[in-house]
C-alpha cells in the first residue's frame, strides 16, 4: 500500500521555485517561477545556455542550494531530508576524484562514510567497477586513467550507494564526441537496468535527445524553464536513432527552444 | 582569585560576542576590524588580570597597564629607537636586499644551470642562524646601523630570490607561447609577461622578508651598536630591570613590523589586483 | 644534605673558581650542602633569576644589584669575596690616547646591561659628555669580545683585568702597544662579584644557616683556589660544558683573580660599600639610584660563618 | 651528477670569492702588526699570513673545514669541544619544539578554519606575534619557565615552537582550505558531518601544504633552539656565543656550518618522508 | 611576378614529418609520417580522438615545437623565420589572456610588441573589438567577462596585428553550442572577407563540416593523417547547411574515419 503511494509520488516537484543570489553588485535572479515535476524512473535532461541556471537548479534539488522562494520536494520530504536519507547520487561535471585514494577507494569513500560494512563495501566496489567498465583499474589511481575513465569511475562512485535519484551535471562535457557517445550508450542501458530517475545537465543537443524521456529547455536572466519537451523516442535507442526523422525533430524543436531565449550578449 | 575568575568571565563574554558578531556579520568591513580588536583587548585584559590574581612580579612580567604607562611617557626615546632601528637598519636593509634579490633573480632566470646550482646553495645560506651572522656583520660593517642592514640584507635575500626565481617561471606554458608567436624578444617577454605574472610571487617574499627585517635589526644590535635603538634599549634595561620599558620596545616593535608588513600587504593589493587570491 | 642554587654572573671561567673548587672538593658536601652552580652570560640578568625564584643567591656586581633593590626588588649583599675592581679601559696607543684627557672625541666601548654606571660616573667626573656632542666622547656598546678595539673601530674597550686584557694580548698585540686605565687606579672602582640573596629569606633561620655554611664553604673554595691557582683552572676548564675555556686562558686568569679575592676574607668592608654607593649616586646624567640605599648588605651571615 | 654540477660550480665560485675576501678583510691586521712590528710584508708571504690567523676577521674556507673536522671528527663525540655533542642537544631541542609547534599550529588551523571568530581574530595577531624579538624575550622566559621548574631543553623547545607554529598555520590554513567547492558539495550530497569532512577531505588535500610548511617549520625550529641557547650552557648556540665571546672566528664559522648543516639534513630529511608519505598516498606522480 | 609565385605557393607544406617526444617512460610519436599541404586561402580543421597529436601539429606549424624528422615549410621558409617576420596569429583552447591588462589592453599587446604606432594601436583595437561585437568592454578586465566574451577577445587579439596566418586550438571547446554556432558563423564571415589561411583544431564533427574547406581526420598512437576530405560544401554557408544532405554525407565519412582510428580504451 505504501509502496504504491510512493510511486504515484512524484519524485520532485518544483513550484513557482525562485532562487536569488545576493552578490557584491546586487542580487541575481538564478531561478524564477520554475516548475517542474519529475515522476519515477524518468530521465530529465536540463539544457540551456551557459548562466540559464541549469546547475543552480540541480543544486537546489540535491539540497546544496537553498531556494528563496516557492516549494521544492524530494520523495515528499524538503530536500535537506532527502538528503540526509541519503537519497541522492550525484555526479559533478569533472570528475572530482580525490587523488590521494585509488579508484576503489574512491568509489568507497561514500560507503565508508554511510556506514556500510567493510565486506559489503568490497562487493558493491566490485559490482560497480565492471557496471561502468573498469573491472581492474580499482588499483590505480586517478591521475593513471584517461579522462573518459576518471568519468566513468565518478558515475561508479555516485552509483555504489544505490541512491534513488541520479543529479549528473554535464559529466561529459570534457569528452570527445567519440567516447562521449559510447558513455550516452553505457548511461542508457545502465537507467534501463536500475530503473532509477536520472537528472542530467548538458549543453549539447544531440545528448540531450538521445537520452532523455523528459527534455527541459531553460533560458538565462532570470533562469527559467522555456520548454518541457516530452520524448517520443522509445526507451531502447541504439546510436542510429540520431539520424531518424523524430530524433530530427526533436534536436531542431529545442534548437529553436534554445535560440528563442538566448540573448546576443554572451 | 576574583582576578582570575574575573579574568576567565571576560574571556568568555569575549569570545562570545566575537563569535556572535563573525557569525551573523562576517562579511562587514568594521566587523572584521571589531573582532581582532576585540580579541586583542581580551588578551591584555586577561594578562592584565591574572598578574593581578597571582601576584606576579612586575620584575618577571609586568601587567599591561605599567608597559602602556611607561611607553606614553617614554615616546621620544622610543620614536629615537625606532629611527635607529627601522627606519636606518632594518628598512635599508630590506630596500637593498630585495632589490639585489630581484636583480640577481632576473639575472639567473636565463641560465638553468645557474639556477639550479644558485637555489640550494642559496637555501643553505638561508639557514644559517642570524645570531651567527650578527657578531660576523658587526666586525665587518661597524657599530652603527650599516651593520644592522647588513644583517637584514643577508636574512630577506633568499627568501625574495627564490619566490621571484619561481615567480618568474610562473606564467604558463601559453601564455609564453603567445609571446613567441609574436616574435616577442627576451625583454618583452620579461617585462611584458613575466614580470607581472612573477608578482604575486615576488610579493610573497617580500612579505616574508617583511617579518624578518626588523627582527634581525634588533638581533643585531645585541652584538654591538651605538647607544641608542631598539635593541640598545632592550640590553641596557635588562640590567636594571628595566621589564616595563623593554616590554614598551617589544610593543612598539611589534607594532612597526606589524604596520609594515600591514603596508607591504596593501601594495601587494594594488599591484596583484589581478590575482583570484585579491578578488574574493 | 640542604639543596643551594648559585646563579653566576657570567659563563664558567676562573672568575667563578671559588665556588667551582669549593664543589669539586667536597667543601659543600663537608657542610651538608647539595650546590647546584648555574653559568650565566650575555643574556642572563641574575637579578631576574632570584627574582623568578631561579636561585637561592646569586653572583653580581653591587652596581646593579642596588639598582634592582631601588626597582623593588630587595637583594642584600651577604658576602664579598672580591676586594677589588678588575674594570678597566684598554686603549691602542696608536690611537693617541695616553691619559684620561685624551677620551675627549675618541670612541670607547662601554659594557651595557648594569656595568655602564661606573664607566658614565668616571666620564662625569672627567667632565666629559657621553651623549655624542663634540668635545665629549662617543660610546658603543661593546659586544662580548674585544673585536672592536683589534679592529680599530674604538679607541678603548672596556676590559677585565683577569679576561679580556689577554683577549688582546692573545691576539698578538704587545703590552706595550696598549695603555690601560684601571678603575681601581681611577678611583672609580665600584664592588664586583659579591653574593646577593633576597631579603625576606635572611628571616628565615633555615635559610640563614644554611647561607652560612654556603658562604663559609665558599671562602674555604676561593682560599682553595688562590693557593692552588693551576688545579682551580683545571676544576674550572672540568665545569664548562662549551668546551670553549682553554687550560693556559684560565691558568693565567685564576692568577689575575687571586689578586682580586685576595684583601677579602668574605666579609663586606663598610668603606668599600661606601664608595660604591657614593659612586653611584654621583652618577652621570641619569644616575642609577637616586637616594643612598639602606638594609642593602649584612654582616649577619659573614659573622657567623667566620668566627 | 647533472644534478650536482651546477652546485660545485657555485660553491666553486663562493669559495674562490670567499679567499678573495679573506685576504681582504684580514689584511689590514697583517700590515698594522708588521706595522707595529717594524717590518713589511709583501706578496704571498702577505697573503699566507691572511689566512692562517688565529682571530682572523673572515676565516679561509680551509680553516672552517677544518675547524669543521676538528668539531665533528676530531673529538670524542663526549667531548664538550665535539660538535656532535653540541649538535645533538640543539637537535633535541629542536625537534621537540618543532612537535610542540607543528602540533598548535595545525590545531589553531583547524580552529581557524571552521571557526569564523577565531579566523577573524587568530591572523593579525600571529602575524604581530611574529614581530616580536624572540631574542629579547628569551632570556625572560628562561626566567619564568625556571621558576616553573621547567628543564633547559623545555624552554629551548618552547621558544623553537614559537617560531615555528606560525608558517604551520599560514599553510596548514591554506591547505585546509584546499579542496574545491566540488569537492566539499561532493561530501554534502552524502551527508558528511564536519569531522568526517576534515578527516576525509581536508587532511589529505592539505598535505602538500603540510609539508611545505613543515620545511619552513623545522628551519625556523632551529633557529629557535639556538637563540635559547644563548643562555643555555650547552649546544650549538652557546658554541656561537661562546666564541663570539671570545672573539674565536673560527668555532663561530664551525657552528654556524654545522647549524647550517643540520637545517639543510632537518628539511631533507622532511622532503624523504613527504616523498614517501605522498607516494603512498598516490599524490606524488 | 613576385605576387604570383606567392600565390602559387602552398602556404603550409609538411613532408614525411615526424615529431617524437622524449619522456620519462620513453619516446612518444606524437607525429608520424604526416604530409600535407594547405593553399592559401583554405580553411584546414584538423579533427581526432584527444592525444591524437592535433595540437602538437599546430604547435610545429607556428614553431613552437620542433619536428624531429621530415621538412615542414611555412610561406616556403622554415617555420621559426615566419614566426620571427610575425606571420601568425595563434588562438589558444583557453582564452589566455593577460589577467593584469584590460581586454583592450589584451589585444594592445602584440601590437606594442611589434611596434605599432600608438594612434594605430588604437585605432586597430578599435576596429578588431568591434568585429567581435565586444565594443565597450575595452576598459574591463578578463575575470569580468563571460567565457564566451574572454574566448573573442583572445581572438580580436590575434586579429589585431593581421597575420596571413591564423592557427586556432579549439577555440570554441568551452562554449555553449548556441554561442559556438554564432562564433562559428562569425569567424565563416572574417574568413570571407579577409581571405586569410586558416587552420583550426576540434573535436567537433559537425564545427569541422561546417568550418573547413579541407578536413583532416587524425588518429593516435602514433599521430597521423588518416583521411583529408576536401569539402565540396560551397563558400558561402548558412547554419541551415548543416541539415543538407550533402553536410550529413561529409559528417558521415568523418564519423567512420574518427570511429576507425579510434581504439577503445579511452
Ligand atoms: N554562488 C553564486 N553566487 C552568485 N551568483 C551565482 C552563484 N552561482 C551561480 N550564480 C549565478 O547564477 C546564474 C546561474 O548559474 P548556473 O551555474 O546555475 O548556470 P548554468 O546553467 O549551470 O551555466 P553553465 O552552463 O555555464 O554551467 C548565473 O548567472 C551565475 O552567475
Ligand atoms: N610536451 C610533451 N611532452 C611529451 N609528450 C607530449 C607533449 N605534448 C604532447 N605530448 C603527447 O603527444 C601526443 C599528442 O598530443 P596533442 O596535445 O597534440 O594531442 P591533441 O590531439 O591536441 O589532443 P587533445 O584533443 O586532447 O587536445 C599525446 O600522446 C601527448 O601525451
Ligand atoms: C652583556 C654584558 N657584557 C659585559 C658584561 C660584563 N661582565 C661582567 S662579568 C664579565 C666577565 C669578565 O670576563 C663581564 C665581561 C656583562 N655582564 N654583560
Ligand atoms: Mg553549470
Ligand atoms: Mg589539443
Amino acid at each position: 500500500m505504501k509502496d504504491t503511494l510512493q510511486q504515484n509520488l512524484p519524485v520532485i516537484e518544483a513550484r513557482a521555485l525562485g532562487l536569488t543570489f545576493q552578490t557584491g553588485d546586487g542580487p541575481v535572479d538564478a531561478l524564477k517561477d520554475v516548475n517542474l515535476t519529475v515522476e519515477k524512473g524518468d530521465f530529465v535532461s536540463f539544457i540551456g545556455p551557459s548562466g540559464c541556471g541549469k546547475t543552480t537548479l540541480l543544486r537546489a534539488i540535491a539540497a546544496l542550494e537553498h531556494p528563496t522562494s516557492g516549494t521544492l520536494t524530494v520523495n515528499g520530504m524538503t530536500p535537506d531530508e532527502a538528503r540526509r536519507k541519503r537519497a541522492y547520487g550525484y555526479v559533478f561535471q569533472a570528475a572530482g576524484l580525490y587523488p590521494w585514494r585509488t579508484i576503489a577507494g574512491n568509489i568507497k569513500l561514500p560507503l565508508e562514510i554511510m556506514g556500510f560494512a567493510r565486506d559489503e563495501q568490497e562487493a558493491r566496489v566490485k559490482n560497480v567497477l565492471q557496471l561502468v567498465d573498469l573491472e581492474g583499474f580499482g588499483k590505480k589511481y586517478p591521475w593513471q586513467l584517461s579522462g573518459g575513465m576518471q568519468q566513468r569511475a565518478s558515475i561508479a562512485r555516485a552509483l555504489a550507494f544505490d541512491a534513488d535519484i541520479l543529479l549528473m551535471d554535464e559529466p561529459f562535457g570534457a569528452l570527445d564526441e567519440i567516447v562521449r557517445d559510447r558513455l550516452n550508450e553505457e548511461t542508457l542501458k545502465l537507467w534501463a537496468r536500475t530503473n532509477k530517475t536520472i537528472v542530467f545537465v548538458t549543453h549539447s543537443i544531440p545528448e540531450a535527445v538521445y537520452l532523455s524521456t523528459k527534455i527541459v529547455v531553460m533560458s538565462p536572466r532570470p533562469g527559467r524553464i522555456t520548454d518541457v519537451i516530452d520524448s517520443p523516442l522509445p526507451r531502447e535507442r541504439p546510436l542510429e536513432i540520431r539520424d531518424s526523422r523524430a530524433f530530427i525533430e526533436i534536436a531542431h524543436r529545442v534548437r529553436e527552444g534554445l535560440r528563442a531565449g538566448h540573448s546576443y550578449e554572451d | 582569585m576574583s582576578w582570575l575568575i574575573f579574568a576567565v568571565v571576560f574571556w568568555l563574554v569575549a569570545w562570545g560576542v566575537n563569535s556572535y558578531a563573525a557569525r551573523v556579520a562576517g562579511r562587514n568591513r568594521w566587523v572584521r576590524l571589531f573582532v581582532p580588536t576585540l580579541f586583542g583587548i581580551t588578551v591584555l585584559v586577561v594578562w592584565e588580570a591574572v598578574i593581578k590574581g597571582l601576584q606576579v612580579s612586575p620584575i618577571i612580567l609586568p601587567p599591561p597597564s605599567a608597559i602602556g604607562a611607561k611607553l606614553a611617557s617614554s615616546l621620544p626615546v622610543l620614536w629615537g629607537d625606532l629611527v635607529q632601528t627601522f627606519f636606518k637598519g632594518a628598512l635599508s636593509g630590506y630596500l637593498i636586499g630585495c632589490g639585489a634579490a630581484v636583480l640577481v633573480a632576473v639575472a639567473i632566470d636565463r641560465s638553468p644551470f645557474l639556477q639550479r646550482g644558485l637555489l640550494p646553495v642559496g637555501n643553505f645560506v638561508a639557514a644559517l642562524p642570524i645570531v651567527g651572522i650578527a657578531p660576523i656583520m658587526v666586525m665587518w660593517f661597524g657599530f652603527d646601523w650599516q651593520s644592522k642592514a647588513a644583517v637584514v640584507v643577508v636574512m630577506v635575500f633568499f627568501p625574495v630570490l627564490v619566490n621571484t626565481v619561481a615567480g618568474l617561471s610562473a606564467s604558463d606554458r601559453m601564455q609564453r607561447d603567445l609571446m613567441a608567436t609574436w616574435g616577442a624578444s627576451y625583454w618583452q617577454g620579461l617585462w611584458k609577461l613575466r614580470l607581472p605574472a612573477a608578482m604575486p610571487f615576488i610579493f610573497n617574499g617580500l612579505k616574508i622578508a617583511g617579518t624578518l627585517a626588523l627582527i634581525g635589526a634588533i638581533v643585531a644590535e645585541f652584538f654591538g651598536s651605538p647607544t641608542r635603538g631598539m635593541g640598545f634599549r632592550i640590553t641596557a634595561e635588562i640590567g636594571q630591570l628595566g621589564l616595563d620599558m623593554i616590554w614598551a620596545e617589544i610593543a612598539v616593535a611589534a607594532l612597526a613590523g606589524s604596520a609594515f608588513y600591514g603596508l607591504i600587504a596593501l601594495i601587494e593589493r594594488g599591484v596583484t589586483f589581478w590575482h583570484p587570491s585579491q578578488r574574493n | 644534605a640542604d639543596d643551594v642554587t648559585l646563579q653566576l654572573k657570567w659563563v664558567t671561567q676562573a672568575q667563578f673558581a671559588g665556588y667551582y673548587v669549593a664543589a669539586a672538593k667536597g667543601f659543600y658536601e663537608a657542610e651538608g650542602l647539595n650546590v647546584t652552580i648555574l653559568p650565566g652570560g650575555p643574556d642572563v640578568a641574575p637579578t631576574q633569576v632570584i627574582a623568578g625564584g631561579g636561585a637561592d643567591v646569586v653572583v653580581d656586581w653591587m652596581p646593579s644589584a642596588l639598582a634592582a633593590r631601588e626597582k623593588g626588588l630587595p637583594l642584600v649583599n651577604i658576602a664579598q669575596p672580591f676586594k677589588s675592581s678588575g674594570m678597566m679601559l684598554t686603549c691602542l696607543k696608536e690611537s693617541g690616547v695616553a691619559t684620561p684627557a685624551d677620551f675627549a672625541d675618541k670612541t670607547l666601548g662601554v659594557w651595557f646591561g648594569g656595568n655602564e654606571y661606573p664607566f658614565l660616573n668616571w666620564m662625569s667626573t672627567l667632565g666629559l659628555k657621553t651623549d655624542g656632542s663634540a668635545g665629549g666622547v662617543t660610546v658603543l656598546k661593546q659586544g662580548f669580545n674585544v673585536d672592536p678595539l683589534l679592529q680599530k673601530q674604538a679607541a678603548c674597550v672596556s676590559t677585565m683585568t683577569y679576561n679580556e686584557y689577554w683577549q688582546v694580548i692573545d691576539a698578538g698585540i704587545a703590552p706595550e702597544d696598549l695603555v690601560t686605565f684601571k678603575y681601581e687606579e681611577q678611583g672609580v672602582a665600584t664592588l664586583e662579584d659579591g653574593l646577593y640573596v633576597l631579603e625576606a629569606n635572611l628571616a628565615d633561620p633555615a635559610f640563614e644557616d644554611k647561607m652560612v655554611r654556603f658562604v663559609r664553604a665558599s671562602m674555604q673554595g676561593w682560599k682553595y683556589a688562590e693557593a692552588n691557582p693551576d688545579e682551580a683552572a683545571q676544576i674550572v676548564i672540568d665545569n664548562d660544558a662549551t668546551g670553549a675555556q682553554t687550560i693556559e686562558h684560565q691558568k693565567r686568569m685564576m692568577a689575575e683573580i687571586a689578586k682580586l679575592t685576595a684583601g677579602s676574607n668574605g666579609a663586606l668592608d663598610e668603606a668599600d660599600y661606601q664608595r660604591t654607593v657614593d659612586k653611584l649616586l654621583a652618577g652621570g646624567s641619569d644616575p642609577v639610584i637616586s637616594a643612598a640605599p639602606t638594609g642593602a648588605w649584612t654582616h649577619q651571615i659573614t659573622d657567623k660563618a667566620l668566627q | 651528477m647533472n644534478r650536482l654540477l651546477p652546485i660545485l660550480t657555485v660553491v666553486a665560485a663562493i669559495v674562490v670569492l670567499w679567499y678573495g675576501a679573506a685576504v681582504w678583510l684580514n689584511g689590514p691586521w697583517v700590515q698594522d702588526q708588521a706595522a707595529r712590528a717594524g717590518v713589511t710584508v709583501s706578496g704571498m708571504d702577505f697573503v699566507g699570513q691572511t689566512m692562517t690567523q688565529d682571530r682572523p676577521v673572515l676565516p679561509a674556507p680551509h680553516q672552517v673545514i677544518k675547524g669543521l673536522y676538528d668539531g665533528v671528527a676530531g673529538q670524542a663525540i663526549t667531548s664538550k669541544k665535539s660538535l656532535i655533542y653540541h649538535g645533538w642537544i640543539t637537535l633535541s631541542g629542536t625537534l621537540l619544539g618543532f612537535v610542540i609547534g607543528t602540533g598548535l599550529g595545525i590545531l589553531l588551523a583547524v580552529g581557524i578554519v571552521h571557526n569564523k571568530a577565531m579566523d577573524l581574530s587568530v591572523m593579525p595577531w600571529a602575524i604581530a606575534s611574529q614581530m616580536i624579538p624572540i631574542i629579547a624575550i628569551a632570556p625572560m622566559l628562561a626566567v619564568v619557565m625556571n621558576s616553573l621548574g621547567a628543564s633547559g631543553i623545555v624552554t629551548k623547545a618552547i621558544i623553537s615552537a614559537y617560531l615555528s607554529f606560525f608558517p604551520v598555520v599560514v599553510g596548514m590554513v591554506k591547505g585546509l582550505r584546499s579542496p574545491d567547492a566540488m569537492q566539499l558539495d561532493l561530501l554534502r550530497t552524502y551527508s558528511a558531518g564536519e569531522a568526517t569532512t576534515l578527516g576525509k577531505l581536508r587532511l589529505p588535500s592539505s598535505m602538500p601544504y603540510l609539508f611545505a610548511s613543515l620545511k619552513v617549520g623545522i628551519a625556523a625550529s632551529l633557529v629557535g633552539a639556538i637563540v635559547g641557547e644563548l643562555n643555555q650552557p650547552a649546544g650549538l648556540g652557546a658554541r656561537l656565543l661562546s666564541g663570539s665571546y671570545y672573539g674565536q672566528t673560527v668555532q663561530i664559522w664551525a657552528a654556524l656550518f654545522a647549524a647550517a648543516t643540520m637545517a639543510a639534513l632537518l628539511v631533507v630529511g622532511i622532503g624523504r618522508i613527504e616523498t614517501v608519505t605522498l607516494r603512498r598516498m598516490g599524490m606524488a606522480r
